[in-house]
């Protein structure tokens, strides 16, 4: 049981705890967080592989792929955090209309 | 067991101490100023005391420096945070605890 | 002596363990923003002890992010949340 | 792979819409508008020297930065990726011409039409982006870009109801590409590289590489709208403004589908199962079935011709059933593989041509007539005689009657079906087109009735239902270059390669 | 023995994150957000990332937490809860859940049994003397996959355009009162020369040790951003020209050099090694320039969309 498998499965819990969040919430705000947490959980993912594949230093290429991972995940909330206070300017809701997803 | 290492013990000790101290105080006090009082002070010192115990145990003096530097803006922060927040709820009228919902 | 780094560290997680309470219990927003502040200055302290530990220095320029974050949560949280504005319940 | 001839001209593909992009940010709205055309119709021109070159050359690379693929990124144009990056720069280059002309009459609330062009410039270097990349990573960066640029496209028309479709369009696309991501993260976890033909030879069968395939196809699933989880694209399309919906249905699904095709073929052929083929199958024939049925119920126009989309998509994924083999069965002796890949690029052709016509037709009937609801469509043929031929055209191509493009990809459908014995396709197939005969010729029916007077027709520009009229006549003429363009498809892998299946084959393709 | 911290760290991650999503009222989400951010930034310092945990401490839990408190005060003003709760009904959730809980078995499964493939390591340390820096995460982040890196920079700029969209541009520009508080005046003041200071200091460390582009990006955004609040609208209140060329230099620069190089019969994005380490560090700069200035100028764009200065809508020329 090895550090990095302690967190490839905490990964793939996160991630399922993500998935589920987008699922079960129903504010805007609430699916937004739960997109990032599954980023949080891919990202953990990768950088469990670096540390399992270090040699004088883990594995760089993981490393560049989650801060480019972290940057895309982060302009992608943000606007999907401006488009949710935008419909509550306009429209006062905060959830989805009735049919769920 | 070295000098050194007999004084990073002691150092750290106390740091944890010090911590421990500021989170049962921002637990247990009743209101929110007495809250800040006890975790801005106590967390400096025992960010402080346990900043010097790791200082002398890598021992070169950069780093040293570094982490003074560190602890130096942490109380300029948290003192500047403690004195915000403490403005900002005495300028709310009767503050209505959240009820959760449901 | 690496046990007790170690220790202590794990102590220190404890530490923001407990303080997860004050975030649950909270009665108003600005307590929250203590925890805020709590963690920060905890995890600083782990990231010290880790750097001695690990003999990774530059986990220090990572203490110095976790301070700045701290500053500017609180910043923001009090312009954004001032009471002049239309009062905001917490 | 990295012995074949490099070329600068596939880097450029990607450049040059950006460097335009970028600098119609400095301009106003009028100069806005002219560097953009000037950039759209420029990355246009510069598409087909680029086929041209892979026509004499063959695929083409581009080793960026000068490194080798286990580190660095490879570009990689190959026959299927210039049909599908000519396809992009026909129809991007008709619509651009569309909104050249629509935004001058008709200003979005708020000013924000400017903002068309370098988001719809993004959009176009991050398709022709996925379609070159050959690594995996670089791929989920593409997909984010196209993503992000395409919900940005979406909701500038500004109304609450394009912003909340657009909202749940964005939450959709970001799940999906994480669920992707996650199954890159596996891949590159058990054999250390990114780049998919190193890929497809390192992998080895097992629970994370079946796992991988599952996130990864449900992952892209969710971004090509297929059937169980198409519920984001009505909306978003309906609600964009017509030259934006065009765009959205036409080209930005459809690179989400090329990046299913590649991973299905090139890097899953271990541990895919004939089950697998079989399900996607299914997932397929359903949408097509309901979408077409629900094109049938719906009043507005634009609603309509959304959930045509989605049957349409559906055909794309028939092809996988008969792409995956059944165990035992060898590539070489299955004939049928040719057909079905034909089949499965010329509807991406086809359905690229009629949906973005019927789209910017929709916009125009919008513009003439202030709504899109069926009854606007009384006596169309005598208010809006050419948008009433562009609507027909591209509706006996979306049906599949003979001589359009979209017969030539149904035929080969079929023919492929037959020859591989799996008839139970056919069916699905042909209710698809029956359902959508019903609903194309109940416009028809409308577009001829007499309609009650007094409905003020707005002048519409001529050019923008010249626009709509050539895309429309384009889903025929591109039957005439058949044998060339698969002549020029045949030469290279992975056009009409068949994933060979074992007896034994890994787990469950797909839950 | 230290793996009681690791195993401490991710279960604390997991339990974050479960109480995050199933907070009743949006700042206990909020903040438990923040403490899940702090917690992984934590876990990728364990595991040896350190350019990570800058980038996700930085990025995740700062700037995207000070948005969240932003759109926190709309949101919390009105209902919070919604109405019938934030529950949907019991049989969907009760779906969802079996359907997650079979996915996340599967996962566990595949996770734990992936093979080991090696990684890239030996790869990247082999080439490191000819990518003209000597840490290995810049290396790949800026030579062997800069083509990404230079997609992500325009990815934070196309962020920025998708937010003008989203609804009228004037938000931007709007007025911004001057913090009456001496003391936080004089804080802001102190602590923005120093932000800036710190983030030119990671920039040029980024060529032996982790740092770089991205982290000196949000330490200079967050200096912005802190400005933006005490009331001196820096960027907001510079000329449209000056703006547009600060947003564009990092995405255009990098594509300028790439089109050089290639005229000059190299890949794109292929840097000479006499020149590669002067290269990486002007194109490093100018990059973490237009990312600041995209993340100030998103976050003034979030503050100017704050509800009470929300009059209703006007359209006005872009």
């Amino acid at each position: 049981m090895e550090t990095y498998q302690i967190y490839s499965l905490a990964s793939a819990v996160i991630f399922a705890v993500g998935l589920a969040g987008i699922f079960t919430t129903r504010l805007f705000f609430k699916k937004i967080i739960a997109t990032k947490i599954m980023g949080g959980g891919v990202f953990l993912c990768f950088v469990s592989f670096a540390e399992r594949d270090a040699l004088a230093f883990a594995d760089p290429v993981p490393h560049a792929m989650v801060i480019t991972g972290i940057v895309v995940a982060v302009s992608a909330a943000a606007f999907a955090l401006a488009l949710a206070r935008r419909i509550q300017q306009l429209t006062g809701q905060e959830t989805f209309p009735v049919e769920e997803e | 067991m070295t000098m050194t290492n007999l004084f990073t013990i002691i150092l750290l000790l106390a740091g944890c101490f010090f911590f421990l101290g500021g989170t049962l105080g921002l637990l247990r006090f009743p209101d929110l100023f007495s809250r800040l009082h006890a975790l801005t002070k106590v967390d400096n010192i025992g960010l402080g005391l346990i900043a010097a115990g790791m200082a002398i145990h890598i021992g070169s003096p950069w780093a040293a420096l570094k982490i003074f530097l560190i602890w130096l803006s942490t109380l300029l922060a948290s003192s500047t945070a403690c004195y915000l927040v403490a403005k900002f709820q005495l300028g709310r009228p009767s503050e209505s605890p959240e009820v959760p919902a449901k | 002596m690496n046990g007790f780094f170690i220790g202590v560290c794990l102590f220190l997680l404890l530490n923001i363990c407990l303080g997860l309470l004050r975030v649950w219990r909270g009665p108003t927003v600005a307590d929250r923003l203590l925890t805020t502040q709590l963690f920060g200055t905890t995890g600083m302290a782990i990231l010290i002890v880790l750097a001695g530990y690990l003999g990774e220095l530059t986990l220090l320029n990572v203490a110095i992010t976790f301070n700045v974050l701290a500053v500017l949560l609180v910043i923001c949280f009090v312009q954004v949340w001032k009471p002049g504005k239309k009062g905001g319940k917490a | 792979m990295t012995d074949l001839p490099a070329s600068p001209l596939v880097a450029l593909l990607v450049g040059v819409p950006i460097a335009f992009a970028l600098v119609s940010l400095f301009f106003r709205t009028e100069g806005r508008a002219r560097t953009g055309l000037l950039g759209s119709l420029g990355t246009t021109a510069l598409a087909f020297p680029a086929i041209l070159e892979v026509a004499r050359k063959g695929t083409v690379i581009h080793l960026l930065g000068g490194w080798a693929p286990p580190l660095g990124i490879l570009l990689r144009l190959d026959p299927l990726a210039a049909v599908f990056i000519g396809m992009t720069a026909l129809v991007g280059g008709v619509i651009s011409l569309y909104a050249w002309w629509y935004f001058r009459k008709e200003a979005t609330a708020g000013g924000t039409s400017a903002l068309f062009w370098p988001l719809w410039l993004f959009l176009w270097a991050g398709l022709n982006g996925l379609f070159l990349s050959n690594d995996l990573f670089n791929l989920f960066v593409t997909i984010e870009v196209v993503g992000i640029c395409a919900v940005a496209l979406a909701v500038l028309s500004g109304k609450a109801a394009s912003l909340i479709a657009g909202l749940r369009y964005l939450l959709a696309a970001i799940a999906g590409s994480m669920g992707y991501l996650f199954g890159v993260a596996l891949l590159y976890g058990s054999t250390g590289t990114l780049d998919i033909t190193l890929l497809g030879a390192a992998l080895t069968p097992g629970p994370a590489t079946t796992f991988a395939l599952i996130v990864m196809t449900l992952g892209l699933m969710i971004k090509t709208a297929c059937f169980p989880l198409h519920f984001w694209l009505p909306p978003a399309h309906a609600a964009a403004l017509p030259p934006v919906s065009a765009l959205l249905s036409a080209l930005v699904v459809k690179g989400t589908f090329y990046i299913l095709l590649r991973l299905w073929t090139e890097v899953f052929g271990v541990s895919l199962t004939f089950a697998a083929g079989q399900l996607i199958g299914v997932a397929g024939a359903v949408a097509v079935l309901w979408g077409s049925w629900q094109a049938l119920m719906q009043d507005r126009l634009k609603l309509i011709v959304a959930h045509s989309s989605v049957a349409q998509l559906g055909y794309l994924l028939m092809v996988f059933p008969l792409i995956v083999l059944a165990p035992g069965v060898a590539a070489e002796s299955a004939n049928w593989l040719s057909p079905a890949w034909t089949a499965a690029v010329y509807q991406v052709m086809a359905h690229g041509f009629a949906k973005a016509s019927f789209f910017l037709s929709a916009g125009i009937i919008v513009i003439a007539l202030g709504h899109d609801r069926k009854s606007s469509l009384r006596d169309l043929v005598a208010r809006l005689p050419m948008t009433a031929m562009a609507i027909a055209v591209a509706g006996v191509s979306l049906i599949g009657l003979p001589p359009s493009g979209g017969f030539f990809a149904k035929w080969m459908l079929l023919k492929g079906i037959f020859m591989s014995e799996q008839w139970w396709w056919a069916p699905a197939v042909l209710g698809g087109s029956f359902l959508t005969a019903g609903y194309v010729f109940m416009i028809l029916r409308l577009a001829f009735a007499p309609a009650e007077a007094g409905q003020p027709v707005r002048p519409v520009p001529k050019a923008l239902q010249v626009c709509a009229l050539v895309l429309a006549i384009g889903s025929f003429l591109i039957v005439l270059p058949a044998d060339h363009i698969i002549q020029f498809l045949e030469s290279t892998a992975p056009f009409a390669t068949g994933v060979e299946t074992y007896p034994e084959g890994g787990r469950h393709g797909n839950d | 023995m230290s793996l009681w911290i690791d195993s401490l760290l991710a279960v604390l991650a997991v339990f974050l994150a479960v109480r995050c999503l199933l907070a009743p009222t949006l700042p206990q989400c909020v903040f438990l957000f923040f403490a899940f951010g702090l917690t992984l930034a934590l876990a990728w310092a364990r595991l040896g990332a350190v350019d990570v945990a800058i980038a996700e401490a930085a990025i995740a839990a700062g700037f995207l937490g000070v948005l969240l408190i932003d759109a926190l005060r709309d949101f919390s003003r009105s209902r919070s809860t919604g109405e019938g709760g934030d529950r949907p009904s019991r049989v969907s959730q009760g779906l969802v859940g079996a359907g997650v809980l079979v996915f996340l078995v599967v996962a566990i499964e595949a996770v734990w049994r992936v093979p080991n493939g090696g990684g890239l390591t030996a790869l990247a340390a082999d080439n490191l003397p000819q990518s003209g820096v000597d840490h290995p995460v810049t290396a790949v982040l800026l030579n062997y996959r800069s083509y990404d890196t230079w997609l992500e920079v325009g990815v934070v700029l196309m962020a920025l355009l998708a937010l003008f969209a989203t609804g009228g541009r004037e938000y931007f520009c709007r007025p911004v009162v001057r913090a009456v508080d001496p003391l936080l005046r004089q804080v802001i003041l102190l602590f923005t020369p120093v932000l800036f200071l710190v983030g030119a200091f990671l920039l040029y460390l980024g060529k032996t040790e982790p740092g770089g582009a991205f982290q000196a990006a949000v330490l200079w955004g967050a200096g912005g951003i802190l400005l933006h609040l005490g009331g001196w609208p820096v960027f907001a209140s510079m000329a449209p020209w000056l703006r547009h060329l600060l947003l564009t230099a990092g995405f255009g620069f990098f594509l300028l050099l790439g089109f050089l190089f290639m005229a000059g019969g190299g890949a794109l994005f292929e840097y000479p090694l006499a020149q590669a380490g002067l290269l990486i560090l002007v194109v490093e700069t100018l990059a973490a320039l237009s990312i600041a200035a995209a993340l100030t100028a998103i976050f003034a764009y979030f503050n100017g969309m704050s509800a009470e200065s929300a009059e209703p809508f006007t359209p006005a020329s872009s």
